[in-house]
């Protein structure tokens, strides 16, 4: 078995490349995806928390988080739609009409 | 086994779903219903279900061509509100008098929500918020009926008023399941639920570019916080074990590093949502984009729910315990937080020339406000005070009021707007020139709310910073009197500073809501708004209870500090 | 005392007059312009007269009562407010208001209502005649009055305080009076040069009763501060500081060197003011406040307040020369009044000096006698310089008429067609009523008038046996007393022996030149008197300067200057000694100085104005015989010296003389340039800078918003970096603290 | 629809008063008839005014200026009539410290220990008497400013909270009071002011609001800084007041030699504190440069209010509060407050002397002014205090006229500027004489009210700084000489014709309405009154000071 602290470490990393991702990329499918990235990195966390603990409840979390993160995705996915709509980008950059 | 909480008298513990769990939760149950009734009841129509491989059509009334009577634009937008109401007026009832029972929800040993004054309290408070933003949107977002001629829009106003309405819904029962959690996991998928919910609403016009924007904002920065948020808490879980309150509370002293890192990512989450500088960025351009009630209810309860995560986490989860000689450890972070936020919150607002921008930047003042408010409780320990938590008390209830009273004038604010943006745009200032010449109530009442957010008395705004500054000096100042021989003024914690500092804020804030009540009363109208406002009588309405509100808040706030006082009392955070 | 003694109704001098100032003023105001106003009321004129004659009859009452008997009586209570003692307790402090009555009040109150009596009868006269004052006449008798009113309280009050509050009600009358004419720049202009020139010497009078207050623990009332145990008590340093800021504030009042300039400039009011305020009354509170510092000079350690004694004579001894100087080449004819009466108040300064000094230094006798004759001069003063300045009223006013008369026919004869009143308008102008270069020849035409201003400057020159004679030989006596004493006092005492015959010369340059001689103008040839109210004071006061022998003889220089025991003797008991005492006195020196001072006065000063300006009137016209023969002495003295004096006219001193030494000027450019100016960069500094500084937050607080604001880039990549960022700086704040 | 809202409201405060109990049984002659029944009548005034257009505004505005005339004269009759005891026996002098006249408390926040307490002492008395005198002559004198149906009410109002910050008894109803007065004038200067009046209201509100927070801060670490207590006025929860009464006799507490509680630099910036807050409102240099724009844009009845009741709050909140609780503070800040005071009052007439704008003159005269009371304070004599309140007094009956000559001057001649006209007494002889006799008042003539405060502050003065007394001296001549001068500019001179201003454009100037005459003319009469007769107002004050020296520093050891 795989020690839950290597998943740990795996977790750390993978919502950094998340967190790196979400304000490097301007483009907002991939930026959606480095957010999704990040809460698979809690999911793992969880997992293997749970593993460290021998506590079902982690588990149950990380069925939680899953499905938190496919609303999420689901959600985003139209509101970028409707982004397009009316923007005809996805580009975050260019959609900088409210400022200051 | 039942946990510890459950003993003592007025404590009971109850089974999901057990009897006395209904008898409890009803209130919440309600919106649930309410929800599902919202889902059903637009959608009744007269389609027939064929069974599968006959040609037997079985009645089946979803769907189809509607039924009149339910079909009604107009009806989704009252059943809302109908719920809401009902929902807050059991909640008011079974709380004003504060003999209310505490209510344990337990399963398999794991608490899991917790009905008391505290939760009842904030319950209220958001269902307050959503319930004056539903009731502004019925004339905000008008229902037609389908007489005489049809506009696109008509029809798209019309297909949508069920999708508001639940979303509101959806919002509200997400901030309650906040409000009620025992568990870090159950508060967090709560306000997944409501955070999932206001993007859409932010995101409702999506046939404005300013709309879809705003929303796309709001939600990717949102998600990037609850993201982090929630990896703190799987850290915390990693930490602990468990992500029960009470449990983590209880083992807190003895934690690694871990911990602090895991502290630090769910700050950032919940800063979020209380909009505290840095993470307020997305909050002005989510504001302006969206429609002036849902705004409101994002600068109100969206806030107040943040507030509640923090409050836990800080308050309850990383407190040293009493009786230890050392300060929080999140003393210092808080308390830059807090200067930064309040300070950039005025400074920007200083200058905005929409109104709603503005607005977006004055709620963040006031999250910095509150944040101060918390910071000093985190000097607890100072001056070895006999029952801190009495301190502890005092500060959380002047937060709590400040909550409470945030939702009479902030959002009485933005349904001024919201009544100017029915007849098109609040998005400048020159929008509401002359609005006293045009409709001298509607501008005092926004006067009045200006100066309330200003902190004039005898305004709601001015008892709820008072109570707020008083809270941080208290802390300050301690028990100086009983230790000390004589009073230096080296002696006070430096969190004294940090009331000064808002009360510096507060006084340069005046700029800015003093030049929305110039503006209105003594600007010539801009072309095109001439005429008398449009009429709208529920959102007058609900200007009118938050302007009373105000008014008789600041007057006479003594039964609602009561309520906030019980509310802080039952956090035992002790 | 018993409830019914005439001293408790004493209050009702200064208060008659008090409350008809509101009542002519509001009279005046309803029934402006109806006939029965003007003719019957005389614009209120009657009423004050009324008023003024009750204040009369009840101070007479008053006077005799009190004659020879110290009288004081409460009123009522200002205020009361308390002070912490350096013992720890807090005593109660009385501002009161009563009424003291010693000779030196009797002498005064007989000048005030006698002299507001009679001049308010020239006032009838004098006003009401002339067009230009139609229908604002009752703004002339209710400031009058209440100027009345305040002098009488001045002269009543038990205190240095209430003395000084009258002393301010004065200085307002005399304001607005000397603004009567507000339409001319140059009226309003003179107005408020005096009131800040005496409002400057008021500032240390009342530091002077700060400290006063202070010494004699909160008591300012005489009876308390003239107590010797509480003179002894004080300070005697600090009493001198506060007594000589006390006497700036008289400097202010009296008009002398440096506080003078605006005296000249008060001229600007109507004569009659001149007369009263600027003359006979007002002018004398300065001396009456000096007079009253008698009993500290009594009391106080021996030599230990003789500085200011001294300072207060040389003050008086600088102004009497200077001032007769700046006369000798006044055109104005009123103007030449004010010299002289700045000169003549400085004659008093300097009597009073040196009678303090004697005060203070043990020669208690010679002290009496010095005070008794500088107070028997003010009363000779202002006997004689109420009557001139009345009396060059009437020269004016008649100058004034018969103007308009020459001015009307001469056109119409001359002509024959008729100008626009802008073309008279325009003549009036040019035509100055007051420059005796008009004037000349009407000894005449005026008898009455001609005659009223001989004795007047008789009075003042100290023409032997008349008026001012007996009072002026006691002043320079008593100076040179004290210079024998103390060397410094050779200076004022010299000063004032060359005033002497200065006086000769100006008072008799002014007779010559309006009196005698041939018209100058076709003006003053149709001069003639014409209403009574004119005259009647005249006569009365031409008595009252003749009787000055009178009360020479009954010792009022003696009575004067012992407020406590001091008595009358009879006429006929007195006079001898008088006579003898003058002109046979028995110390050599004194004779001498005695005849000196009547060679220079009645000899040379004299002469040499017959020199210069004497002259015969016109063919056929005939003075009355008391003064034609002077006009006969004068043509012929004038005849027989070939005294060419362009030379000294053209002088650089002359000049300077006829700018009056240049004062007003470097006054006006200390003002203007410095003042003024530093105010001017006040304002704007206060503007620029303490406001600016409030201002600059404000923009600097508009800019820091800006670009706070720039940060909100409108992407939201952008807005996840600064999460990011700000998750970072969590993260070392709490690593900070772990 | 919104008096009905009203209704709603103040049927809700009856209900939200848990414990509206009578202290005693004895009528409350101050709560509603003084402070509640203006605010009252003029809010529902406003909300009945609001609702009418812009034409029946006009035709109403004669029937609501009267009506809000003929209740502004009730709260100025009960309070005469409290002086003269004629409805109720009062024991206005001989108080003892501390003690108040007519008190009444009712529990308001109990959570806190904020209480509806109010009183009156022999400070406060004759500043509640004075706004309630200044409130009908404002309404008469400015009888015909436009827009009357809202303008008036306004003024009503001021009226009320300016009489509830001197009656207040508790921190935080005087807090809410003092605030509460900026509200009427920043609408009386925004609607009614000159051109720049947006900056001015704007300034005027939030420089005193900046002050007065700190002030608040200062109030509330005192309230945690005194000791924890129990019973009427304490908090249920705090257990501690803000009843001033019991601050103030638990101040001695402080300053009990054997346990000091308060650290001496403790009371010190506690004293700062609260200062800062009441030299704004007074206002001192340097914190003045918000008076002269709000007087120059400010309506006339506005500068009359403001000058003559709005600046004296700030003089009656240190004599109320922070010398009362600190007096080692004051001992300590002695020399400061005399400098403040000293510079106050020459910085303020040399600049007077500087200006071309009459009301700025006049404005300024008033910073001048003020800080004669701040010289009564650090004389620390009974008689410099008692100097400073009838200061308070008599600038509040002089300055109100000041303002209101110089708003006819504006109404009339629609010009401020001091030399754009000549010969005023001309055609205006009124105006000309009301000026001249304000002018007279305000530069210290004796036998008006102003002279006889000047007075005692110079004799206060004396024996603290001595030779300092030459400033104070400088700035009467000073004073006397931007008055005279300004005077010789407007209403004399100009020859037989008179000059009128340019900006009449040949029109002939007109006199003073009746109601301006009115009003000048009771001012006028009371400043002769007063200075004639000050006892009638000096004996409550002279009581007060005694009392106050015995009770504060006395007791304090000092």
């Amino acid at each position: 078995m795989i020690d839950p602290a290597w998943v740990s470490g795996l977790a750390a990393i993978l919502f950094i490349i998340g967190l790196w991702g979400a304000f490097s990329r301007k483009n907002a499918i991939v930026v959606l995806m480095c957010i999704e990235l990040m809460l698979n990195a809690v999911n793992l966390q969880f997992v293997a928390a749970a593993t460290h603990w021998g506590d079902v409840t982690g588990w149950v979390y990380a069925v939680f988080a899953i499905a938190i993160a496919a609303a999420e995705v689901a959600i985003g996915l139209a509101i970028f739609l409707s982004m397009y709509g009316q923007h005809e980008t996805i580009s975050l950059d260019e959609v900088n009409l409210l400022r200051n | 086994m039942l946990p510890a909480a459950c003993d003592g008298p007025g404590m009971n513990c109850v089974e999901v779903f057990s009897t006395d769990f209904w008898q409890a939760f009803a209130p919440e149950a309600i919106l649930i219903i309410g929800l599902l009734l919202l889902f059903i009841i637009p959608n009744l129509g007269n389609s027939k279900f064929r069974i599968p491989l006959t040609k037997t059509h079985v009645p089946w009334f979803f769907g189809g061509k509607r039924v009149k009577a339910t079909g009604s634009p107009a009806l989704p937008g009252m059943l809302a509100t109908a719920t809401l109401f009902t929902a807050l007026g059991m909640m008011v009832i079974e709380s004003i008098d504060g003999k209310m029972d505490t209510t344990t929800v337990v399963s398999g040993g794991i608490i899991i929500i917790k009905m008391d004054n505290f939760s009842r309290f904030f319950e209220i408070l958001f269902l307050a918020a959503v319930l004056l933003a539903s009731m502004a949107s019925l004339d905000r977002i008008p229902a037609h009926t389908f007489h005489g001629k049809k506009s696109l829009e008509e029809m798209y106003d019309n297909r949508r008023q069920a999708d508001f309405y639940i979303l509101m819904l959806t919002t509200a029962i997400g901030m309650c399941i906040v409000a009620l959690a025992q568990d870090l996991f159950v508060l967090f998928v709560g306000l997944e639920l409501a955070s999932l919910a206001t993007y859409v609403l932010v995101g409702f016009h999506k046939e404005t570019k300013s709309g879809a924007e705003s929303g796309v904002k709001y939600f990717i920065v949102g998600s990037v916080a609850s993201g982090v948020g929630l990896y703190g808490l799987s850290l915390l879980y990693l930490e602990f074990g468990t992500l029960q309150l009470t449990e983590i509370a209880a083992n807190w002293v003895d934690s690694s590093i871990l911990g602090t890192i895991a502290l630090g990512l769910v700050l950032v989450g919940f800063g979020f949502k209380v909009s505290a500088a840095p993470f307020h960025f997305a909050a002005p351009d989510a504001y302006a984009g969206a429609n002036s009630p849902v705004a409101g209810v994002l600068a109100t309860a969206s806030k107040a729910m943040g507030m509640i995560g923090l409050i836990r986490v800080l308050l309850i989860i990383a407190l040293p315990e009493s009786g230890a000689q050392e300060s929080a450890i999140w003393l210092y972070a808080l308390g830059t937080l807090s200067v930064i936020t309040m300070t950039w919150g005025n400074v920007a607002a200083l200058g905005s020339t929409n109104p709603k921008r503005m607005l977006a930047y004055s709620s963040v003042a006031h999250a910095g406000y509150m944040l101060a408010a918390l910071t000093a409780v985190g000097a607890w320990k100072w001056g070895e005070v006999e029952a801190p938590s009495d301190y502890a008390e005092a500060i959380v209830a002047a937060v709590l009021f400040h909550l409470f009273v945030l939702v009479a004038f902030k959002l009485g604010a933005f349904l001024v707007l919201g009544l100017l943006e029915m007849e098109g745009g609040a998005s400048r200032l020159s929008a509401l020139s002359g609005l006293a010449r045009r409709d001298p109530l509607i501008g005092t009442a926004m006067f009045i709310f200006m100066l309330a957010l200003a902190g004039v008395p005898p305004l709601a705004g001015f008892v709820s910073k008072f109570l707020v500054v008083a809270g941080i000096v208290s802390n300050s100042v301690g028990e100086l009197w009983v230790t000390t021989e004589s009073v230096s003024f080296s002696d006070i914690h430096w969190v004294w500073w940090l009331a000064l500092a808002m009360f510096i804020n507060s006084a340069i804030s005046v700029f800015y809501y003093l030049r929305i009540g110039v503006v209105m009363f003594l600007d010539v109208p801009e072309e095109g708004r001439r005429k008398p406002l449009p009429y709208g009588a529920s959102i007058r309405m609900a200007i009118w209870i938050c302007l009373v509100a105000t008014v008789l808040l600041g007057l006479s706030g003594d039964t609602l500090i009561r309520m906030c006082y019980r509310a802080a009392e039952s956090l035992n955070l002790a | 005392m018993s409830g019914s003694e005439i001293i408790d109704y004493a209050i009702l001098i200064p208060l008659f007059p008090f409350l008809a100032f509101p009542v002519i003023l509001f009279l005046g105001r309803i029934f402006n312009g109806t006939p029965t106003w003007v003719k019957n009321v005389k614009e209120g004129g009657i009423i004050a007269l009324t008023v003024m004659g009750a204040s009369l009859i009840m101070a007479l009452l008053v006077i005799k009562e009190h004659m020879n008997k110290v009288g004081a009586a409460d009123v009522f209570t200002w205020f009361e407010s308390s002070w912490w003692e350096s013992s720890g307790e807090i005593t109660t402090k009385v501002f009161g208001f009563g009424i003291y009555i010693d000779h030196l009040t009797v002498m005064l109150l007989f000048v005030a209502a006698f002299l507001c009596f009679l001049i308010n009868i020239f006032s009838i006269g004098y006003m009401n005649t002339d067009s230009i004052n139609d229908n604002r006449n009752h703004r002339f008798y209710a400031e009058f009055v209440l100027f009345c009113s305040g002098m009488l309280g001045m002269v009543l009050a038990d205190s240095f305080l209430w003395l000084f509050i009258f002393w301010e009600l004065m200085g307002l009358c005399s304001y607005l009076l000397i603004g009567f004419y507000y339409e001319r720049p140059s009226a309003a202009y003179a107005a408020k040069k005096a009131f800040l020139t005496t409002r400057v010497g008021d500032v240390f009078l009342v530091i002077g009763l700060v400290m006063l207050w202070n010494m004699f623990d909160g008591h300012l009332d005489y009876a308390y501060v003239f107590d010797p145990e509480n003179i002894a008590r004080v300070d005697q340093g600090e009493l001198q500081i506060a007594l000589g800021m006390m006497f700036i504030g008289a400097v202010g009042k009296s008009a002398q060197f440096p506080l003078h300039v605006w005296l000249p400039d008060a001229m600007e009011g109507p004569t009659p003011v001149s007369a009263l305020i600027h003359a006979a009354t007002m002018v004398n509170a300065g001396l009456y406040i000096v007079a009253r510092m008698f009993p500290f000079f009594m009391e106080a350690e021996i030599g230990a307040l003789s500085t200011l004694a001294i300072v207060i004579a040389i003050i008086g001894g600088i102004t009497a020369v200077m001032a007769a100087l700046i006369a000798f080449v006044q055109m104005d004819l009123k103007k030449v009044l004010a010299y002289s009466t700045m000169s003549q108040l400085a004659y008093i300064f300097t009597g009073l000096g040196s009678a303090l000094w004697l005060a203070n230094n043990g020669y208690d006798d010679i002290a009496a006698f010095a005070m008794g004759a500088s107070l028997f001069h003010l009363f000779n003063h202002a006997m004689a310089k109420g009557m001139l300045f009345m009396a060059s009223g009437s020269v004016i006013h008649e100058i004034h008429h018969a103007h308009h008369e020459v001015a009307h026919h001469g056109h119409d004869d001359h002509d024959g067609d008729h100008h626009d009143d802008h073309h008279d308008d325009h003549h009036d102008d040019h035509f100055d009523a007051q420059s005796m270069e008009n004037m000349g020849g009407l000894a005449s035409r005026l008898p009455i008038t001609a005659t009223a201003m001989f004795v007047g400057s008789m009075s003042i020159i100290g023409i032997p046996l008349i008026g001012g004679f007996w009072s002026k030989e006691g002043i320079i006596a008593s100076a040179w007393k004290v210079a024998l004493k103390e060397p410094i006092f050779f200076l004022p005492a010299t000063l004032i022996l060359i005033g002497a015959g200065m006086t000769g010369f100006y008072m008799s340059r002014m007779w010559f030149m309006t009196f005698a001689g041939k018209p100058k103008t076709e003006v003053a040839e149709h001069v003639h008197e014409q209403t009574p109210w004119i005259p009647i004071p005249l006569v009365v006061l031409t008595f009252m300067t003749l009787g000055a022998i009178v009360f020479a003889g009954m010792h009022a220089g003696h009575w004067l200057g012992d407020f406590e025991s001091g008595h009358y003797t009879s006429f006929f008991d007195g006079i001898g000694y008088e006579m003898s005492h003058v002109f046979l006195n028995p110390d050599l020196f004194l004779l001498i100085l005695t005849y000196v001072a009547i060679g220079l006065s009645l000899v040379i000063g004299p002469t040499f104005a017959m020199a210069l300006y004497g002259g015969s009137l016109d063919e056929g016209q005939k003075a009355k015989p008391w003064m034609q023969w002077a006009i006969n002495l004068s043509a012929r003295v004038n005849n027989k010296s070939k005294f060419d004096n362009t030379a000294w006219a053209n002088s650089s001193l002359a000049d300077s003389l006829h700018k009056r030494l240049h004062f007003d000027e470097i006054y006006d450019a200390a003002i203007m340039k410095i003042v003024v100016g530093f105010a001017n960069l006040s304002a704007i500094f206060d503007s620029k800078f303490i406001d600016g500084f409030i201002k600059t937050i404000e923009s600097t607080s508009q800019e820091a918003s800006r670009r706070l604001r720039a940060l909100t880039t409108g992407s939201a990549r952008d807005y996840i970096m600064m999460t990011a960022l700000g998750t970072l700086v969590i993260f070392l704040l709490l690593w900070g603290v772990t | 629809m919104l008096v009905g809202g009203l209704l709603i409201i103040v049927a809700g405060l009856m209900a939200f008063f848990p414990s509206l109990s009578d202290s005693n049984d004895s009528v409350d002659w101050i709560s509603l008839p003084l402070v509640g029944f203006p605010i009252l009548v003029s809010c529902i005034l406003l909300a009945f005014a609001s609702q009418e257009t812009r034409a029946r505004k006009q035709v109403i505005a004669g029937p609501i200026r009267l009506f809000t005339l003929c209740a502004s004269l009730i709260p100025l009759g009960i309070s005469t009539a409290l002086f003269f005891d004629w409805l109720i026996l009062v024991n206005w002098e001989n108080l003892s410290y501390n003690q108040y006249e007519l008190e009444k408390e009712y529990v308001w926040i109990e959570t806190i220990g904020v209480s509806w307490h109010v009183g009156m002492d022999g400070l406060s008395f004759p500043m509640v008497w004075l706004t309630t005198f200044l409130v009908p002559i404002t309404i008469i004198t400015t009888w015909n400013e436009k827009d009357g149906a809202t303008y008036h009410p306004l003024l009503l109002m001021m009226g009320g909270a300016l009489i509830g910050v001197f009656v207040a008894l508790d921190l935080f109803l005087f807090y809410v009071f003092w605030e509460l007065t900026l509200i009427p004038m920043f609408f009386l200067i925004l609607k009614w002011g000159g051109k720049d009046r947006r900056y001015a209201a704007q300034k005027f509100f939030i420089y005193t609001f900046c002050a007065s927070v700190i002030m608040l801060l200062g109030l509330i670490t005192l309230y945690f800084l005194q000791p924890e207590g129990s019973g009427p006025g304490y908090g249920t929860v705090t257990n501690r007041t803000f009843d001033m009464k019991e601050l103030f006799a638990n101040a001695a507490f402080y300053n009990e030699g054997d346990k000091v509680f308060l650290g001496k630099d403790m009371q010190n910036i506690l004293f700062a504190m609260l200062m800062i807050g009441f030299l704004v409102k007074l206002p001192a240099v340097p914190f003045h440069t918000w008076l002269p724009d709000a007087h120059v844009q400010a309506p006339t009845g506005g500068s009359m209010l403001l000058a003559g009741v709005m600046l004296k709050m700030g003089a009656y909140g240190m004599l109320r509060i922070p010398i009362a609780i600190f007096p080692d503070a004051v001992i300590y800040y002695q020399d400061v407050i005399m400098a403040i005071g000293l510079i106050s009052l020459v910085w303020g007439a040399i600049v007077c002397l500087g200006q071309t704008n009459l009301k700025k003159m006049v404005a300024y005269s008033s910073v001048s002014h003020m800080g004669v009371i701040l010289l009564g304070i650090a004389s620390m004599q009974p008689i410099g205090y008692a100097a400073a309140l009838f200061m308070m007094f008599a600038h509040g009956i002089i300055s109100p006229m000041l303002f209101a000559v110089c708003g006819a001057f504006k109404h009339h001649y629609h010009s401020m500027e001091i030399g754009a006209m000549r010969g005023m007494a001309k055609w205006s002889p009124y105006l000309a004489v009301y000026m001249m006799f304000a002018w007279m008042a305000s530069l210290g003539l004796p036998l008006l009210a102003g002279f006889v405060a000047e007075l005692m502050v110079m004799i206060a003065f004396w024996p603290e700084y001595g030779w300092w007394i030459l400033l104070p001296g400088a700035v009467l001549a000073i004073t006397a000489a931007y008055y005279l001068w300004s005077m010789q500019r407007t209403i004399f001179e100009g020859g037989d014709e008179g000059q009128p201003p340019e900006s009449l454009h040949g029109e002939t100037p007109p006199d003073i309405t009746l109601s301006e005459n009115i009003g000048m003319i009771i001012l006028a009469i009371f400043t002769v009154i007063f200075g004639i007769l000050p006892f009638i107002a000096l004996g409550m004050m002279d009581d007060w000071t005694v009392a106050f020296f015995e009770g504060v520093f006395k007791a304090g050891g000092i």
